[in-house]
C-alpha cells in the first residue's frame, strides 16, 4: 500500500485482508461497478439530452471517460468524480497552501493545483485591518507578511479571465500557520463541509483540512492574538521558552499520524475519525510512534471495518 | 613565483615506474618489521613537510593564494562577491561556489587527478561554515583551486590555500581553516603524508580546522580505527592545523604590511 | 528539496528538543524498516531497503576480472550511486550528479577501508580465485528509488542486505604449465559460495539539531541540520569510516560525543537489519 | 542458433510463437510521486513516476500557455543489464527513448485541459531483457492513469519480431539480437490508432504486415490487462474512501 510499507506477519496481513474485504462487502455494489478506467465507455441514454462532465468526451457519439473515477449522474449531468487527482478548485473551497514566490503585488503558492495559485495583496486584509487602498509601502512591506515558504490558510476567490486561479484572505481565521506541522493527503479523501477549521479545545490543538488536500496540525492560535502573538514571538530571543508545550505537542503528534495511517488506508478524513482514531491509540496505550507501525495499521482497518457495519446495520434497523 | 620559492639547485625528479616501486617495497619491509623507520623524505613520523605559502599570484582575482607541501603544489583564485549567475530563488545569504581541477601534468599518470570528483564539494563543506555568507547576499563567491602537482595530502592542502585566498580577497570569516590528514600504519599515525604513503596506507583521517574558534569544519576518516586512536589522531591533527593557522597568518600579516607601505 | 517556513522549523527544532519528533519519534528511533531480498534476478545479490518514505535498491553483480598488478592478492570491489529522478523532479538529467557522487564517495570511504585493502567490510583477499590472474570483481551499485532524508544510511543497509544475499559460482581453474598463459576457467552454475558479511558495517547518521543529535532523520528534519556525522560501525563496535557534513563548525569534544553516540546507536540498528535479514530470507 | 525449435514450435524460453511473457502492473509504488506504477514484462521490469500537472519550472521550455508540457526522462539503473558497463547520462540511446515516450505519451495526454502546467514522466529501467520502452510506456499509462491525468485512451505498446520465418511476439533480449526484424507498435487501445511504429531491420511487406498484426494483438491483450489492474484500484480506492 502507498506511503506505509510495512512488514506485515502473517496473521496481520490475513487480518488485513479480512478487515478491507469486509469493507468491499459493505460498499453499495452501486458504487463499484460504477467504477470506470480511462476510455471506458459511460452507458447514457442518447435522448435525454445528457450533459458531459468533468473526466469525460465525446468519440463518435459515445461518451467516454477520460479519468479513472466513479461516476456520478446529477439531472442531466454525466461526469467522473476522481479519486487519485491532484486538486480540482472550485469558488469558496478553503485550503491551505505553502508560498512559493513573492511577486509584484502578489505571492504565488503551490497548492497541489496544476498551477500556483495567486493571492493578491488587494485580496487580503492587511494586519492593521483598516480596508483602504494599498500603497507602494504595503508592497515593499509584503514579505513582513509573507515570505517564502511560510503556509497560508485561504479561500478559493476563482478563476481570473487569464486562466489563473486567485484567492482571498479576507477574514481573521485566515492567514499565516506557524507552530505545528503540514501533512499532504490525496484531496478526495477530504470532504468539502461547511467546516473546515476545527478548534479541538480538548487538545488546545487547531486542525485544518484543507479542501486540497493541505492538512495543518498545530497549536491552537486565538484569533485576535495572532498579531500579539508574531510580536511577543519576536521579543523574546529565547527559543526554547517558546516550545509548544509538551502534552499539547503530544496531542499534535498523535493526530497527526492518525492522519497518516487513515489516508494510507484511503479512508475519508472527517474530524470525528481523526479523534477517534488517535483516542483509540491512546487508550489502548499505543506510542505515538508506534501508530505508524503495521499492528496499529491492522487495527484501524479493522475498527474501521466495524463502525462502518454498525452504521449500516443501524441504517437497516431504522429502516 | 617570486625568487624566494627556489631553492637555488635543482635536482631532476625521480619518478620512474621502477624506483616507485622499490621506494613502495621499502616500506612495505619497513611495515613489516614495525618499527620507526626513517620516511622516505627523511621526516620522522609526526613531521609536516615545510610549507610555502604566499598571497597573490593571479592579479585577476580578487584573492590569490599559491601554496607548497614538498612535491604538492596548489593555486587558489577567488573571484567575487559577484552576482549570482543562476536564476536563482531569492536568498538572505550569499552563494559559495568551490570547484577544485587537476592539471593533466599533476599526477605521475597523465590525467590520473580526474578521479578525484569530490574534492570541490569536500572543500566546499570545509570552508562553509568558516565563510559569513549573510554578509554577501544575493551574490556569489567562486573559489577555484587548482592542483598543479599531486604529492599527496592534496585536499588539506587545497582547503587551507582556499581559506588563504578567501583572506586575501577580503571576504569575511569567522576565522581561517586549516587542514591537515594522516595516515595510518598499523599502529602508527604519520602526519601530512605523501602520494607514496598514502598509496599503502590502512587508513586515513583528515581534520579542517578553525584554530581560533577551535571548531572542526569537515572531518573525514577511512579504515578502521579504534575510539583512543581517533582521539589522538584528532588531536594531533589539530595541533598542526593551529601552528599552520600561524603560518597563515604570518602572510597575511606581511601582505598587509606591504600594502601599507 | 524541502522548503519550511520559520513556524514548521520551530517546531520541528521544539520537537526535537522535548524528545518528540513530528512522527512520534524519539530522537535515538529509527523509522520502520522493512527489507526484501533478491529484487535483481540477474544480479548475483540484490535487496530492496525501506526506511520511512526511502526506498533503495541495491545490486551485487560479480564478474571475473585480473588483479591489480599493486595488489595481486586481492580483488577488487566498486560502489556506485544514482538517484533515479522517480525520486524527486530535481534529479533529471545531471541534477542528481552531485549527490551521487557524494553518496559513493561516503560509501567507499566506509566500505572499502584504507588504500592497503585494512579494514574492508568485505575481505578483500577472499575474492582472490588465482592470485595474480584471476579474481571477482565486484560491481555494487545503489539507486535511490524514493527519497525521504537519511538516504547513506538506507544504502549502506540495503548494500549489506545484498551482499548478505550475494552468492559467487564456484570456479574451478585448470592452471596449465606455462604461468604466461591465461588460465582456463571453469564457472559452476549450481555451486555457489555465501558471502562472510559479518564484518559489513553499518551507517548511522547523527544530525545535530539545535544542542541534540537525532538519528534517521526525514528530509524536513535534514533541512534544519546545523551539521550531521555519518559514522561507519562492525559488530564490533570498530569506527570504519566517518564523515562529516554539513557546513557549520563543531567543537572537538561534540565530534567525540557523537561518535560515541552513534557506536551506540549502532549496535540496536545491526540486531535490526539482522532480523530483518533473517525474515527475509525465511520469507523466500 | 535455432530461435523456434523446428519441431516443437516452441521459443527458447519456452513460449509459444504468439505467446506473451508473463504481464504484472502495479500502481502507488513510490511514495512522494503524483502517480507511479511498476510494470514488468517477464524479466523486463520497470518503474515509472509522474510528477504534475504542476506549474511550469522553467517558463523558457514553455511553447504554447494553452496546453501542458509534457516532459519524460528514460533511465537506465547501472545493473539492469546482463553485462554491466557503465555508460554516461543522456547518451543516444537514453534520449531517442525518452523523446519517443514523451511524443506517444502525448498523444493521448489531453494536454489543453493544463493549461501553464507541466507533468514530468520518469521511467527507471531496473531490468531490461528486451522490449524496455514498451514496458516505459506501459507502466507510464499506468502512472499517468494513477496521477488522475486525463486521458483520451489507453496507450500501450508491446513488440514482435520475425526469425526462423516465425513472427513471434514480445521479443526478449536474447531473439532481440538477433538481428531479425524488431517491430515496436504504440496504440491507442479503444480508437484503434497506432500511435507508435518503429522498426530495425527489413522485412517483406506482407511478413510485415503480420509481425505488426502480431504486436498490434500483444498490444490490445495489454490493454485489456491495464484497464484490470486500473479498475480493481480504483474499485479498491473507492471501497475504502466509504
Amino acid at each position: 500500500m502507498r506511503d506505509l510499507h510495512l512488514s506485515l506477519n502473517q496473521t496481520q496481513r490475513v487480518r488485513l485482508e479480512a478487515a478491507l474485504h469486509e469493507l468491499q462487502s459493505l460498499t453499495p455494489a452501486a458504487a463499484s461497478a460504477a467504477a470506470v478506467t480511462v476510455a471506458d465507455t459511460i452507458p447514457v441514454n442518447q435522448e435525454d439530452n445528457i450533459l458531459k462532465g468533468h473526466g469525460t468526451s465525446d468519440q463518435d457519439g459515445e461518451v467516454v471517460a477520460t479519468l479513472c473515477g466513479v461516476v456520478e449522474r446529477v439531472n442531466k449531468l454525466v461526469y467522473v468524480r476522481t479519486l487519485r487527482a491532484r486538486y480540482k478548485p472550485e469558488v469558496g473551497d478553503i485550503i491551505v497552501g505553502r508560498v512559493i514566490e513573492i511577486a509584484p503585488k502578489r505571492w504565488r503558492l503551490e497548492i497541489n493545483f496544476s498551477q500556483d495559485a495567486v493571492l493578491m495583496l488587494s485580496s487580503m486584509n492587511l494586519p492593521d485591518g483598516i480596508q483602504r487602498r494599498r500603497t507602494a509601502v504595503d508592497e515593499l512591506n509584503m514579505r513582513s507578511i509573507f515570505e517564502e515558504n511560510d503556509v497560508i490558510c485561504a479561500e478559493v476567490r476563482g478563476f481570473q479571465h487569464d486562466g489563473s486561479l486567485h484567492l482571498q484572505a479576507r477574514s481573521e481565521k485566515y492567514g499565516k500557520l506557524e507552530r505545528g506541522q503540514l501533512l499532504t493527503v490525496p484531496p478526495y479523501l477530504v470532504k468539502r463541509k461547511k467546516q473546515h477549521f476545527h478548534h479541538l479545545a480538548q487538545y488546545d490543538v487547531d486542525l485544518i483540512l484543507g479542501c486540497n488536500g493541505f492538512i495543518w496540525v498545530g497549536e491552537h492560535v486565538v484569533v485576535d492574538e495572532k498579531v500579539k502573538a508574531t510580536e511577543d514571538q519576536q521579543k523574546s530571543s529565547d527559543e526554547a521558552e517558546n516550545f509548544t508545550p509538551l502534552e499539547t505537542r503530544k496531542h499534535i503528534c498523535r493526530l497527526a499520524n492518525a492522519v497518516r495511517v487513515l489516508s494510507a488506508l484511503g479512508f475519508t478524513l472527517t474530524v470525528e475519525l481523526i479523534i477517534e482514531t488517535a483516542e483509540a491509540s491512546a487508550s489502548s496505550n499505543v506510542e505515538v510512534n508506534d501508530m505508524l507501525g503495521a499492528e496499529f495499521y491492522v487495527q484501524t482497518a479493522e475498527r474501521e471495518a466495524k463502525r462502518r457495519a454498525d452504521l449500516l446495520r443501524k441504517k437497516n434497523g431504522a429502516r | 613565483m617570486s625568487a624566494q620559492a627556489g631553492t637555488g639547485t635543482y635536482s631532476p625528479a625521480a619518478a620512474s615506474g621502477d624506483k616507485r616501486r622499490e621506494r613502495r617495497e621499502e616500506l612495505r619491509r619497513h611495515l613489516a618489521e614495525d618499527a620507526d623507520w626513517p620516511r622516505a623524505d627523511g621526516r620522522s613520523f609526526h613531521d609536516c613537510r615545510p610549507a610555502f605559502m604566499q598571497t597573490g599570484p593571479t592579479t585577476a582575482a580578487s584573492g590569490s593564494a599559491y601554496a607548497e607541501f614538498g612535491k604538492t603544489k596548489v593555486i587558489v583564485s577567488v573571484f567575487g562577491p559577484r552576482e549570482s549567475k543562476k536564476a536563482m530563488m531569492y536568498s538572505d545569504v550569499g552563494r559559495l561556489n568551490c570547484n577544485v581541477s587537476y592539471t593533466t601534468f599533476a599526477t605521475p599518470v597523465r590525467g590520473q587527478g580526474a578521479d578525484n570528483k569530490e574534492y570541490s564539494s569536500m572543500l566546499h563543506k570545509a570552508l562553509e561554515g568558516a565563510v559569513m555568507l549573510h554578509t554577501f547576499p544575493k551574490t556569489t563567491v567562486d573559489v577555484f583551486a587548482l592542483v598543479l602537482e599531486s604529492g599527496g595530502s592534496d585536499l588539506p592542502i587545497i582547503i587551507s590555500c582556499a581559506s588563504l585566498a578567501l583572506a586575501d580577497a577580503g571576504i569575511m570569516m569567522y576565522d581561517l581553516v586549516t587542514s591537515v590528514s594522516v595516515s595510518c600504519f598499523g599502529k602508527n599515525i604519520i602526519i601530512d603524508p605523501t602520494s607514496d604513503e598514502e598509496a599503502w596506507q590502512d587508513g586515513s583521517l583528515m581534520v579542517a580546522f578553525m584554530p581560533a574558534r577551535k571548531e572542526i569544519t569537515q572531518l573525514t576518516l577511512t579504515g578502521e580505527w579504534s575510539d583512543g586512536k581517533i582521539t589522538n589522531a584528532v588531536e594531533l591533527c589539530m595541533d598542526a592545523c593551529s601552528k599552520l593557522g600561524e603560518i597563515l597568518r604570518d602572510r597575511l600579516k606581511d601582505t598587509a604590511t606591504l600594502t601599507n607601505e | 528539496m524541502v522548503g519550511l517556513s520559520e513556524g514548521e522549523k520551530h517546531f520541528i527544532r521544539g520537537g526535537i528538543a522535548q524528545d518528540i519528533r513530528t512522527d512520534g519519534r524519539r530522537r535515538l528511533q529509527f523509522r520502520a524498516l522493512s527489507v526484501e531480498t533478491g529484487v535483481i534476478p540477474q544480479a548475483n545479490g540484490s535487496a530492496r531497503v525501506r526506511l520511512g518514505a526511502t526506498e533503495i535498491i541495491a545490486s551485487v553483480k560479480a564478474e571475473l576480472g585480473k588483479p591489480s598488478i599493486l595488489h595481486p592478492d586481492k580483488g577488487k570491489v566498486s560502489i556506485f550511486v544514482d538517484c533515479s529522478p522517480t525520486a524527486e523532479p530535481t534529479f533529471e538529467g545531471r541534477g542528481s550528479e552531485e549527490l551521487s557522487a557524494e553518496l559513493s564517495v561516503a560509501l567507499q570511504r566506509c566500505l572499502l577501508g584504507g588504500k592497503s585493502g585494512a579494514g574492508a567490510a568485505i575481505d578483500l583477499s577472499s575474492l582472490i580465485v588465482v592470485e595474480g590472474k584471476v579474481c571477482w570483481d565486484l560491481y555494487i551499485d545503489g539507486l535511490v528509488v524514493s527519497s525521504d532524508g537519511n538516504l547513506l544510511d538506507a544504502l549502506a543497509t540495503a548494500i549489506k542486505v545484498a551482499l548478505s544475499d550475494t552468492g559467487l559460482p564456484k570456479v574451478n581453474v585448470s592452471l596449465s604449465a606455462a604461468s604466461d598463459e591465461e588460465p582456463e576457467v571453469d564457472v559452476s552454475d549450481e555451486e555457489f559460495l555465501q558471502f562472510d558479511t559479518s564484518s559489513v558495517p553499518v551507517i548511522i547518521t547523527l544530525t545535530k539539531v539545535g544542542r541534540h543529535y537525532i538519528v534517521d532523520a526525514t528530509s524536513e528534519e535534514e533541512s534544519q541540520m546545523s551539521s550531521a556525522v555519518s559514522v561507519s560501525v562492525n559488530r564490533n563496535g570498530q569506527i570504519c569510516g566517518l564523515t562529516k557534513r554539513g557546513g557549520a563548525g563543531l567543537d572537538p569534544s561534540v565530534i567525540f560525543d557523537m561518535i560515541s553516540v552513534a557506536r551506540h546507536a549502532s549496535q540496536q540498528f545491526i540486531a535490526l537489519v539482522d532480523s530483518q535479514i533473517a525474515a527475509a530470507e525465511a520469507d523466500e | 542458433m535455432e530461435y523456434v525449435d523446428p519441431l516443437t514450435g516452441f521459443r527458447v524460453d519456452g513460449r509459444r510463437p504468439n505467446e506473451m511473457r508473463k504481464l504484472k502492473g502495479e500502481v502507488g509504488v513510490v511514495a512522494r510521486a503524483d502517480g507511479s506504477a511498476l510494470f514488468e514484462m517477464g524479466n523486463t521490469r520497470v518503474i515509472a513516476a509522474v510528477y504534475g500537472p504542476r506549474e511550469v519550472q522553467n517558463k523558457g521550455q514553455q511553447v504554447n500557455s494553452k496546453e501542458a508540457l509534457v516532459r519524460c526522462e528514460y533511465r537506465m539503473a547501472e545493473f539492469s543489464t546482463g553485462d554491466r558497463r557503465r555508460k554516461p547520462k543522456g547518451d543516444r540511446r537514453s534520449t531517442e527513448i525518452s523523446l519517443v515516450i514523451r511524443q506517444t505519451m502525448e498523444a493521448s495526454i489531453l494536454t489543453h485541459l493544463m493549461p501553464r502546467s507541466q507533468i514530468d514522466i520518469f521511467v527507471q529501467v531496473l531490468q531490461a531483457d528486451g522490449g524496455t520502452r514498451s514496458a516505459c510506456i506501459n507502466a507510464a499509462t499506468l502512472a499517468l492513469a494513477d496521477a488522475g491525468i486525463p486521458m483520451r485512451d489507453i496507450v500501450t505498446s508491446c513488440s514482435a519480431g520475425y526469425l526462423c520465418s516465425t513472427p513471434l511476439l514480445d521479443l526478449n533480449y536474447l531473439e532481440d539480437s538477433a538481428g531479425g526484424a524488431d517491430v515496436t507498435v504504440g496504440i491507442l487501445a479503444k480508437m484503434d490508432k497506432v500511435t507508435l511504429l518503429q522498426m530495425d531491420a527489413k522485412l517483406a511487406m506482407d511478413t510485415f504486415e503480420n509481425v505488426m498484426g502480431l504486436a498490434i494483438e500483444g498490444c490490445k491483450a495489454i490493454a485489456t490487462y491495464i484497464r484490470e489492474v486500473l479498475l480493481e484500484n480504483t474499485k479498491r480506492l473507492e471501497c475504502q474512501r466509504g
